[in-house]
């Protein structure tokens, strides 16, 4: 499964995109969160204030307590700002 | 509504500057009974909201956007439209990349033989536009580059819609 | 807002036809700075509700209007505009004389630093216009000559804002 | 005092302008057209139907209760269809 970042939370985390396989009981986009909050400090700090992070499961917006299973993509970005 | 109609409609996302005048043209001109056409112009400003300190001029924005999902949205927005209010056409422009103060962000056109369902499907398309196509503006002033916050005005904004049909 | 803020609002009546995008382009050009500026265009059809048949095509359309009072009464319509909302700029063009389908009769453009003011002030000019503005349209069609009738949804739609402020 | 007619109303009456005298006790706008509706046929034509005549005193929009005293121009027209 493909993970995207964007905005300053790809700044945080260090990279724009990383492929990763969650083990089986990691199933919503909440947990999905606190397992790679785990994998560096980077992605720690992008993490941290879970209020301001928005999920896209296959690019549909989708809330921290639904399931991402079955995803090909799974983004997190900051709200969004164009307009 | 036949299909011939609906091809018109258009999302465009793309780095390069436009010209919000000729896109006004091109959209009247294959509009050519719609007895209305709204239009919106995002203009990038040249102070910033949000940088400390607040209204500092900012030299260049750069807008990070998600591609495949920013496209897929807007055209979401544009069917939403549709569906709510009778249009003859719409059409939306994002840019993404590097810009400079006054250049054109965003473009929104709608047409109808109804002046206020033109008028409101635009404003509609911007207010969604604003809290659901994935664009991120980082400006640059003097003290750096600082992304912009979200704003809860747009969220309410763009919240008035959901229990409003035409 | 100042004196120079001012002398760019502008209200212009004419026979010529003008051309909507580089109306738009001129207006934002003017105002580099403000973020958002919202557009309306009002075409002529080639079709009429009015007509016997209803539906029948338009040939050609003359509107007559009221020299003074138009210029006096979309003057007007900017200032009130202004008090209602904070806007950095407004303009209003109206044609008057005989016209063809698919040219374009009006024209409303408002800038700002708030998407919203830029919205509800253009459809504002454009409501309250078709209930105040003196200029009457007649229809040519092969039945001869016919003068449009008002809507009462025009009616409708502009006293929608007697109670509204911003 | 000038008075000046617009659109069907205009046609109706035949000329898009004239000066005119009423006497002292026609004070009001609905006083003036009962007044100008006894000029000439096309004058009680133009006039036949009261709801749909529209008036204004030196270019501003009046109710047909309101004195047109004080007028340089008084004019009569349908209402509008601008736009």
């Amino acid at each position: 499964m493909t993970i995207l970042y964007f905005a300053w939370i790809r700044e945080r985390v260090g990279i724009s995109e990383e492929t990763v396989s969650p083990p089986g009981n990691v199933t919503t986009i909440a947990q999905l969160i606190d397992w790679l909050a785990a994998r560096s400090p980077g992605h720690a700090a992008a993490f941290k204030d879970r209020a301001r992070v928005k999920a896209a499961k296959d690019q549909e917006h989708v809330p921290h307590d639904s399931s991402f299973l079955g995803a090909k993509e799974v983004a997190f970005f900051p709200p969004v700002t164009g307009g | 509504m036949t299909t011939a109609d609906q091809m018109n409609w258009s999302v465009r996302v793309h780095a390069e500057r436009f010209d919000p005048g000729a896109e006004l043209n091109a959209f009247t001109a294959r509009n050519p009974n719609a007895g209305a056409i709204a239009s919106f112009v995002g203009q990038m400003r040249d102070f910033s909201r949000d940088s400390a300190p607040s209204g500092a001029p900012i030299s260049s924005m750069t807008l990070e956007y998600y591609p495949g999902m920013a496209e897929k949205q807007l055209s979401a927005l544009l069917t939403e439209a549709r569906e709510r209010w009778p249009l003859d056409d719409a059409s939306v422009i994002h840019r993404f990349g590097t810009l400079t103060p006054s250049e054109p962000i965003v473009f929104v056109a709608t047409a109808s033989a109804h002046r206020d369902a033109a008028f409101s499907a635009c404003e509609f398309v911007m207010d969604w536009l604003k809290t659901k196509a994935p664009f991120w503006k980082k400006e640059t002033t003097d003290a750096g580059g600082t992304w912009v916050a979200a704003h809860d005005g747009d969220t309410m904004r763009a919240a008035k819609w959901r229990n409003t049909k035409s």
